[in-house]
């Protein structure tokens, strides 16, 4: 087996794995925002691990791989904040009781 | 100038890597490509010395790699409380200031997009009146002692990338 | 001459193109479009000129070889559909300089009826049931945001429905393609026609047949697939409306007709026997319709779709003397129908609501006596009444339905003859004679008469010197009848 | 590709279906349509994934290109549903 | 497999159709959606050949897995144009019905009568 | 030739009747035409000799497929008719130069007068049946006009009843002529004459023969298609005296004439001309009498005569043929003039009302003479030459009926015609003067108005007296045999004429008592007009229900579609073309998971889209289907199109939420059907439907996988030559662009037509030079979005993808043929780009920051760069979108060739078309752009 291989079996295993853990925090966490945090980051994780996978595989992916992977990481966080964002704003409540963006809310729309 | 030239070179080589012809080749035709696009496009331009470039240089390389080892770090942060039976949660929304003097947008984003990467830490809206972040975290007794200081060190690191300190 | 053939199609299309970059300057805009027009009519006359001496013919664009590439094929039923689809087009053009609708100075009306033409003759043109599709998709999508962005304000309502209406019949066409390409495995009709005679049929043709038909009857606004038609018709603008209610309704015509000539012999019978119950049905909605409805765009849009049921019951009869009454019908119907909506249009066009609403436009021609005369004319030749040309394609239909003797469709389809008649003088009586009410108020104005009256010449000339067109659509039978000629002109061997 | 990483990657693959269950679960739950479009960018990230693995197992380096594309109007869908929700309009 | 992608394009028409018959102009436009999208699947279904491998060639190495049905992928391409096209043109019409016409039921637009 | 010119003239006189109205006056347009007129009745005169020895004919191909040539024939029988048609309508022309005041007017009557002379001298010369029916209808529709004229709403009533009659019966004659040739083989009237015999025997025979009555007797105003012809009267008086009496509905009786070699003496012909004709003669009669306006009148008496002469025709051994022809010029004389006067003494008083006229001999003296000698001949009094007519119609009818018939109708009518003529004549010009008129101003006729009928008056006198030498001559070649004629009978006294002399007395007496007549309520007869009217109602009830299946809803139109097209599905028998031995079960690998996994998804996710009531959640469900068909269509494997399903997927998905952002939510709620709740009556019923839609598609497709062959030609064909001939690796993208690019290239144009609909529906339907109206204007209204949304990440966001997605787009045009991606892909993602942009800019942020975006003008260069590719090769004698390789080395594998110039098109056409969705959508206010 060559090194590659084994690299890409660790590459599977990790993506899976955080693949799995962003599935779970989904399902899991009480609210959007933790749920949010679990899914948005971790999954990304998880899909550089398949990325990566692919890359060792078969390198000719590897170019393409890593502009996806760079793409993912550049928008995930984005997509993550205007899910949130959006969540605040229609009034979903947080779970905790720390809220310093209660109050403020009203002067940022409308 | 400097500014068209360097991201006509950065369009070149995200040229190189979406059509996966990283060879000499591929950088000609896709520079060639970024400058017809820029021509087009005719995005405003920022002013860059020649003389901070190594500087900014590096300071990009070192924002990445601390930005990949924010994912894994956070990632794994998240993934030990999803899979912990009781979660260890104790989530809150906390302001935290952009600190930037000049109040640039770039400086924002790039501070809430790390923001957002590192560990349980999440922008959920911004105050650009008074630069402040609001900042969701799973859990609100490890971020607070740490959400200012670790932005000012990001904020340092994205002054040192922008090459504002001279 | 072949390359003509593109000319029907590109020229228009091209033409489209640049006059969208001419946006800003209409005048430029719409003459370019006239001038396309007229090129597409040159080119549809030279390709029926070179059919008629050299006999079918063949492009293959890109030339590739068939059945790999497209092929575009003008034969003569192809052609004459294109002559007559070109010429009132041209004709709606020439309306279009002199329409004083507001929809017309949009800077997208003439990209969209270039572009509505150019569907029209490539659908007729194309030898790829594919390619049929996607022009007659072009020609849908064009016509149903003309209508969309009438000035009468329903049109939106009528575009909505036709949409969702048409959408079905396209889903038909590609599922008919869809079990065409399953069973054959190509996509020229010369090929599949090649196939289905070669005796392998296998089962699935049937229901490609009833798919494919079922589509063209939508098309063709048949009974009961027409219900869109009056509504989108109606409300279409004046010089869209004059393709839309004669030559765009017929492409289903066509497609019939090939389909029972070409491709689907062995089903013809059936589909042919289909074809007159629902053309009788069609003949009696449209006359009906057309007696009560209360608008006299729409009266004529259901007049369109009583017409088109004669034309049916002229395919439905099957032989050779009736299919060429029903080109005959078909043809000149379509002159007739653009000529009479035109004149309707200018009507419409000197009314302050710009309506052609009966209750509203009693009256509105008193004074015009040139208009009336027109209309009068135009609305005999519907009737079908000596010397117009109308009369010709009564009496081709008549001879057709007793050579083939089918007496009850002929005394039903007769019987509801006379009812246009009615309709029409009882319509030109109310525009032209009535005492206007005291509240009519008319623009001095209206929309320019030429394109109606060249287009009245015509039937008046087709009328009196018919022989030429029944000739030509007697050797169409005759070519379609042999579907060998045109498996060879296109396959080659 | 050896046989073993070949099994891997088949497993990895219907790992990745498995997990593609509780992600829809929660679209379908919601309880708030903020979790239901989170939970599909998840779907739409697990699909990229799994686009990868298959390419792989069709040992064939096109279908990374879908992905691309995939990520992209993910993303951008995402946040035109996202602006949606947050002003009731999407432009 | 290839009853299950019959019986799928089956039920993916029935369900269209019945979105289609909805009141709602919204639903009816998904609909619509729904059946030209079962229509590509069944373009697929029943043209394309079981394909093994996608339709690419290269010069060096033939392979003797058959192919996915190229002419069948173009076709599919082009009617997923065509009618993304008119359902993009549906909508702008659903939009102005509504401001025109105050509603976005299929009920409530049926002025052209008679 | 020159008999071609009969008919011929009058149209020409027509035409330049038109222009004439604006230079010359009324009595000058008349005097000018009568003129012409009488030349032609002289001319006609001059052909009796020549016509006596032979008949003439001249034929001109016209329309040889159809039978129809340009054929005229003048026999005897002609030339009487077009001597009366000539004769009377110089008469007419003469009178109607004194009629109207305005000359104008006159002009456009006189036109239309002279074109319906035409007709009538074609009708009665025509050669071919054909030609006959032609000039049959244009009598038809001159008449039309001509009742017409005035255009009240009576006229326009009695125009189109009579229209309606006469047309139907038009279509009647019209396919019983062509029967009638087919059975002849010839449309040629000599020819059919001549072929009496094999019509006679010809199973047709009686189809065409009713047909041909149908034609004729609603022509000729039959009992019970009469109706008409009183309700014809609203015509301007001379039109009434020409067509209404003397010529038009005569032609009827010319054509039953005329075939009456040809299909005469049979027990059909026998009995439907003689029942018809007789039961009109009495009817007419009577109703004449009874009538107070004096038209109407004239007109049932018109009737009466008309169906005198068909129950003639009728007669075995052609019997009545003489008297017909005597008959015909007769009442042509007497009622011409009779109408005359009473359009003089309309036009002199007003009023046509028997009640309000009386003692008018005093002012009109010339008239008063005129209606004392045509009353009289239409009475039947010797010498004039109504008495002859009469007597040989009793004559023929003791000849050939029982005598009680005779009695009981023929002298019944003649006793009631004798009584309305005596009216006719004294209670208008004798008796005193009525309040009514003597108070209106009188309107005394010019002299000249009464020269015509009192030319016709005479003649009435002179023909009686002069009946043997004057009149044989002109009636023996129409008959067709040797006739004598005479005043009174030559062996003294006969029945006929005590017969006669009875009818006289007898209508003496009726008059005398004509106060007791005319106020006895008849019994109720069955008239035409109740049939009429009722088929008309019936008609419209059936046009109502016709209508009241438009109804406008447009699931309605669905259903009935859907369930036509099952129905005619049901018909394909696919049930037995499903070839069930190669159904295919098996599941192998994890791809076939994977498939199943999808479908699934894609199903679940499409019934939610159903169920779920919330839109948004639809839209998404909707999506996540979407991207399903995306995932099986790469498990395929069929790379681009599921590349393209992606794309499309999100497009669609962005614009259902958008629909959503841009309808209120009331409107959408109340749109909103409860599926649970709601009528379950059409629940059921959509959901039958589906369900046979559903199993239809699912038996059409297991047949079609069952069926197919294993791998087609076309499609190897295209796998071996993709990279030989068009260098590309990517067969789909030789497909799309080179094998079938025009597929390709009229798909883009549908797609720029789609947008550029979309941006002149939501935006450019307001262009900025017109103002919208009020209402318009407050619907459109759209706030002003603020840009909450749009924050420092979101911006980050848009400004680093758009560059990316260009770079990725451009990527796709150059390796289009390498890998999945092409122009549309190309097009789209680069128009996600910008669609990133509106979303997070909005409308103005944007067109402020992305200048260079020129959707309209986009969609332009690229249908003309894809057009500009596709010519090229004409150029260098190649074909329309042949294929060419550039020979230029180019690095990084990129091959330049025809086809990227037709991939930028694409992309550019594709590009600019969502940029003008994503502008629309956006566009606040108004489009500047375009
Ligand atoms: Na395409
Ligand atoms: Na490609």
């Amino acid at each position: 087996m060559a090194i590659q291989d084994i690299l890409a079996l660790v590459a599977l295993v990790f993506g899976l794995f955080f693949s799995l853990v962003g599935i779970v925090g989904l399902v899991r966490f009480p609210d959007v925002y933790c749920r949010i945090h679990a899914s948005g980051k971790v999954a990304t994780l998880g899909l550089v691990g398949l990325l990566a996978t692919s890359a060792l595989l078969q390198p000719e992916t590897a170019l393409k791989a890593l502009a996806l992977a760079l793409f993912v990481v550049i928008t995930s966080p984005v997509a993550s904040h205007a899910i949130a964002s959006a969540a605040y704003r229609q009034g979903v409540p947080i779970n905790g009781d720390r809220d310093e963006l209660a109050g403020q809310r009203t002067n940022l729309t409308n | 100038m400097l500014f068209y030239l360097l991201v006509s070179l950065g369009f070149a080589v995200v040229w190189m890597i979406v059509t996966g012809q990283f060879n000499p080749g591929g950088f000609a035709v896709g520079w060639m490509i970024s400058i017809g696009l820029l021509l087009v496009v005719r995005p405003h331009p920022r002013v860059i010395r020649a003389s901070h470039l190594p500087r900014q240089m590096a300071a990009t390389v070192i924002y990445i790699l601390v930005l990949f080892r924010d994912i894994v770090l956070s990632s794994v942060d998240v993934a030990r409380r999803a899979l912990s039976r009781d979660m260890r949660l104790q989530p809150g929304i906390i302001a935290v200031p952009t600190q930037d003097p000049q109040r640039r947008e770039i400086v924002t984003a790039l501070s809430a997009h790390n923001i957002t990467i590192t560990p349980g830490e999440m922008v959920v809206d911004f105050d650009t009146e008074n630069s402040v972040m609001y900042v969701h975290c799973l859990d609100v007794r490890q971020s607070i002692p740490i959400a200012e200081a670790a932005q000012s060190r990001r904020l340092r690191l994205l002054l040192n990338l922008l090459g504002d300190r001279s | 001459m072949n390359v003509l053939i593109l000319g029907t199609i590109f020229i228009p299309l091209g033409a489209a193109a640049v006059s969208l970059l001419f946006a800003r300057y209409l005048k430029v805009q719409h003459w370019l479009g006239f001038l396309a027009g007229v090129g597409a009519w040159l080119c549809s006359l030279g390709v029926l000129a070179a059919n008629l001496e050299s006999g079918p013919q063949v492009y293959r664009l890109g030339g590739w070889p068939t059945p790999f590439g497209i092929v575009l094929v003008a034969d003569l039923l192809a052609s004459i559909f294109a002559v007559m689809s070109t010429t009132v087009v041209a004709a709606g053009l020439l309306y279009a300089l002199g329409c004083k609708d507001k929809v017309v100075s949009y800077p997208t009306f003439m990209p969209l009826f270039l572009c509505m033409g150019a569907g029209l003759n490539g659908a007729l043109f194309t030898g790829d049931i594919f390619t049929l599709f996607v022009f007659i998709e072009l020609m849908v999508i064009a016509s149903v945001v003309l209508v969309a962005i009438s000035d009468n304000r329903l049109g939106l309502e009528a575009a909505i429905k036709y949409l969702l209406i048409s959408s079905m019949g396209t889903l038909f066409l590609l599922i008919g393609i869809g079990a065409l390409y399953a069973t054959f495995g190509t996509l020229t009709m010369a090929d599949i026609a090649r196939l289905l005679a070669s005796g392998e049929r296998p089962l699935l043709a049937q229901a490609a047949a009833v798919m494919l038909m079922c589509a063209f009857l939508l098309k063709s606004a048949v009974f009961p697939f027409h219900f869109w038609q009056p509504d989108f018709h109606t409300t279409a603008p004046t010089p869209v409306h004059s393709v839309l209610s004669s030559v765009v309704v017929k492409v289903g015509i066509y497609g019939l007709i090939r389909l029972i000539t070409l491709m689907f012999i062995a089903e013809a019978r059936l589909i042919e026997n289909l074809l007159l119950i629902l053309g009788v049905i069609s003949i009696f909605f449209g006359s009906l319709g057309a007696l009560r409805t209360y608008d006299a765009k729409r009266m004529l849009a259901y007049s369109t779709f009583g017409q088109i049921g004669f034309i049916l019951v002229g395919i439905g009869w099957g032989a050779p003397l009736a299919l060429a009454g029903a080109l005959v019908y078909a043809v000149n119907h379509s002159f007739i129908k653009s000529a009479l909506l035109m004149i309707t249009g200018t009507i419409s066009s000197r009314t302050l609501g710009k309506t052609a609403r009966l209750s509203e436009i009693g009256g509105v021609g008193q004074k015009l006596v040139y208009t009336s005369g027109l209309y009068f004319v135009g609305g005999i030749a519907l009737a079908g009444v000596p010397p117009l040309n109308g009369f010709i394609s009564k009496v081709t239909l008549v001879q057709a339905g007793i050579a083939v003797e089918g007496w009850l469709v002929l005394g039903l389809a007769v019987g509801a003859g006379i009812i246009t008649l009615l309709y029409m003088m009882r319509t030109w009586q109310l525009i032209f004679q009535q005492e206007p009410d005291e509240h009519t108020k008319t623009k001095p104005a209206g929309d320019s008469l030429l394109a109606p009256t060249l287009l009245i010449a015509l039937c008046l000339g087709l009328g009196l010197y018919a022989a030429p067109l029944i000739d030509l659509a007697n050797r169409v039978v005759a070519q379609i009848g042999e579907p060998q000629l045109y498996i060879q002109a296109v396959l080659g061997g | 590709m050896t046989p073993l990483v070949n099994t891997a990657v088949q497993l990895g693959l219907i790992v990745m279906i498995i997990l593609l269950m509780p992600a829809t679960y929660r679209v379908v739950i919601g309880p708030h349509p903020s979790d239901r479009l989170q939970a599909i960018d998840t779907i739409t990230t697990l699909l990229i994934g799994i686009i990868v693995l298959l390419g792989l197992l069709q040992g064939s380096a096109l279908v990374i290109d879908v992905g691309i594309a995939l990520a992209a109007f993910g993303f951008i869908g995402t946040l035109a549903v996202a602006r949606y929700l947050s002003e009731g309009k999407v432009f | 497999m290839n009853v299950l992608f019959a019986i799928a394009t089956g039920i993916m028409f029935a369900l269209g159709v019945f979105q289609l018959l909805r009141r709602d102009l919204i639903k009816t436009a998904m609909g619509f959606y729904i059946l030209f999208t079962a229509i590509n699947f069944l373009l697929l279904a029943v043209g394309a050949f079981d394909g093994q491998i996608a339709a690419y060639v290269d010069a060096n190495n033939q392979t003797a897995a058959q192919p996915s049905d190229p002419l069948v992928q173009a076709l599919i391409l082009t009617a997923i144009v065509i009618s993304f096209g008119s359902y993009a043109l549906l909508t702008a019409f659903i939009v102005v019905s509504s401001r025109r016409f105050r509603t976005v039921s299929t009920d409530g637009i049926d002025r052209l009568q008679r | 030739m020159t008999i071609a010119l009969i008919a011929a003239i009058p149209f020409l006189l027509a035409v330049i009747a038109l222009p004439l109205r604006r230079w010359l006056s009324t009595s000058m347009q008349g005097g000018l035409f009568a003129v012409s007129l009488g030349g032609l009745f002289v001319f006609a005169l001059a052909q009796s000799g020549a016509v006596s020895q032979s008949p003439l004919a001249f034929a001109l191909e016209w329309v040889p497929q159809l039978g129809l040539t340009l054929s005229f024939y003048l026999d005897g029988l002609a030339l009487l008719f077009v001597l009366v048609v000539s004769g009377i309508g110089t008469v007419i022309a003469l009178y109607t130069g004194f009629y109207f005041d305005d000359a104008a007017k006159a002009g456009r009557f006189l036109a239309m007068l002279l074109a319906f002379t035409g007709a009538m001298l074609g009708l009665v010369t025509a050669g071919n049946v054909l030609t006959l029916f032609i000039a049959w209808e244009l009598t038809s529709i001159t008449s039309f006009l001509l009742i017409s004229f005035y255009g009240d709403e009576k006229a326009r009533a009695g125009a189109l009843q009579a229209l309606l009659v006469t047309g139907g019966g038009g279509l009647a004659l019209l396919v019983g002529l062509l029967l009638l040739g087919g059975a002849a083989g010839t449309y040629e009237l000599p020819q059919i004459i001549a072929s009496g015999d094999v019509l006679r025997e010809h199973p047709w025979y009686s189809i065409f023969a009713i047909l041909i009555f149908l034609g004729c007797f609603s022509k000729s105003a039959q009992w019970p298609l009469h109706f008409w012809l009183p309700n014809a009267m609203t015509a301007p008086t001379p039109a009434s005296a020409f067509l209404h009496s003397a010529t038009m509905v005569k032609a009827g009786v010319y054509l039953l004439a005329r075939l009456h070699p040809a299909l005469g003496d049979t027990a059909l012909w026998q009995g439907a001309l003689v029942g018809f004709g007789l039961i009109t003669l009495l009817i007419g009669a009577a109703l004449a009498l009874r009538q107070n306006d004096l038209k109407g009148s004239l007109a049932y008496s018109t009737v009466s005569q008309l169906g005198a002469f068909v129950a003639l025709i009728g007669l075995p051994h052609s019997e009545g043929i003489k008297a017909v022809m005597v008959g015909i010029l007769a009442h042509a004389l007497y009622k011409g003039a009779l109408f005359l006067t009473v359009g003089a003494v309309d036009h002199a008083t007003g009023t046509r009302d028997l009640d309000k006229l009386g003692g008018l001999r005093g002012v009109m003296p010339g008239f008063a003479s005129v209606a004392a000698l045509s009353a009289l001949s239409m009475a039947g009094v010797p010498p004039l030459f109504g008495f002859v007519a009469k007597e040989l119609l009793i004559e023929a009818s003791l000849h050939t009926l029982p005598l009680l018939v005779t009695l009981g109708v023929v002298v019944l009518s003649a006793v009631f015609t004798v009584g309305m003529a005596l009216i006719l004549f004294w209670d208008v010009f004798m008796g005193q003067s009525r309040a009514a008129h003597s108070e209106h101003h009188l309107h005394i006729p010019a002299r000249g108005m009464t020269a015509g009928p009192l030319i016709m008056a005479a003649l009435s006198l002179a023909l009686g007296l002069g009946i043997g030498p004057l009149v044989t001559p002109l009636v023996q070649p129409a008959v067709g045999k040797e006739i004598s004629l005479y005043l009174l009978p030559p062996g003294g006294i006969n029945e006929a004429f005590i017969l006669s002399m009875i009818a006289l007395a007898g209508g003496t007496l009726v008059f005398a008592t004509r106060g007791i007549w005319r106020a006895w309520a008849l019994p109720t007869l069955p008239t035409g007009q109740d049939i009429f009217q009722a088929v008309i109602r019936q008609t419209e009830r059936a046009a109502d229900v016709v209508l009241h299946s438009q109804n406008g809803r447009i699931r309605y139109y669905l259903i009935v579609i859907l369930l036509a097209v099952i129905a005619l599905m049901s018909t394909a028998g696919l049930q037995n073309a499903v070839d069930f031995t190669r159904l295919d079960v098996s599941i192998n690998g994890a791809t076939d998971v994977l498939k199943i996994m999808l479908i699934l998804l894609s199903i679940g996710a499409t019934f939610a889209s159903i169920v779920f009531r919330k839109h948004l959640l639809a839209a998404l469900a909707l999506g996540v289907a979407g991207y399903s068909i995306g995932g099986l269509f790469l498990l395929e494997p069929a790379p681009d199109v599921a590349l393209v399903q992606f794309l499309v997927e999100t497009l669609a998905t962005v614009l259902i939420i958008m629909i959503l952002a841009r309808t209120s939510e009331a409107e959408r709620m109340a749109a909103l059907e409860n599926l649970w709740m709601g009528s379950r009556t059409g629940l059921w019923r959509d959901i039958a439907i589906s369900a046979a839609v559903g199993i239809g598609v699912t038996l059409f497709a297991l047949a079609a996988v069952t069926n197919r062959p294993d791998q087609t030609t076309i499609a190897q064909w295209h796998m071996e030559n993709a990279l030989p001939q068009t260098g590309v690796n990517d067969v789909v993208a030789s497909i799309v662009t080179d094998f079938r690019g025009m597929d390709t290239l009229i798909e883009i144009s549908v797609f720029g037509m789609a947008a550029l609909g979309i941006l002149t529906v939501l935006a450019g339907a307001r262009s900025s030079s017109a103002k919208p109206d009020a209402s318009e204007a407050d619907a459109d209204e759209t706030p002003i979005y603020n840009f909450a949304f749009s924050d420092a990440l979101n911006r980050f966001a848009a400004r680093v993808v758009l560059p990316v997605a260009l770079l990725i787009a451009l990527a796709h045009i150059l390796y289009a043929g390498v890998a999945p991606g092409d122009g549309f892909t190309a097009g789209v993602i680069a128009g996600l780009g910008v669609a990133l942009w509106y979303i997070v800019f909005g409308y103005e942020g944007t067109r402020e920051r992305l200048r260079w975006l020129r959707p309209a003008a986009m969609i332009a260069v690229g249908l003309l760069i894809a057009l500009t590719n596709a010519a090229l090769p004409l150029l260098f004698d190649r074909a329309f979108f042949a294929f060419t390789l550039l020979p230029v080395e180019l690095p990084a594998d990129i091959k330049l060739a025809s086809t990227t110039l037709f991939e930028i098109g694409i992309f550019s056409t594709v590009f600019g078309g969502i940029s003008a969705v994503m502008e629309a959508l956006t566009h606040p206010k108004e489009v500047e752009t375009l």
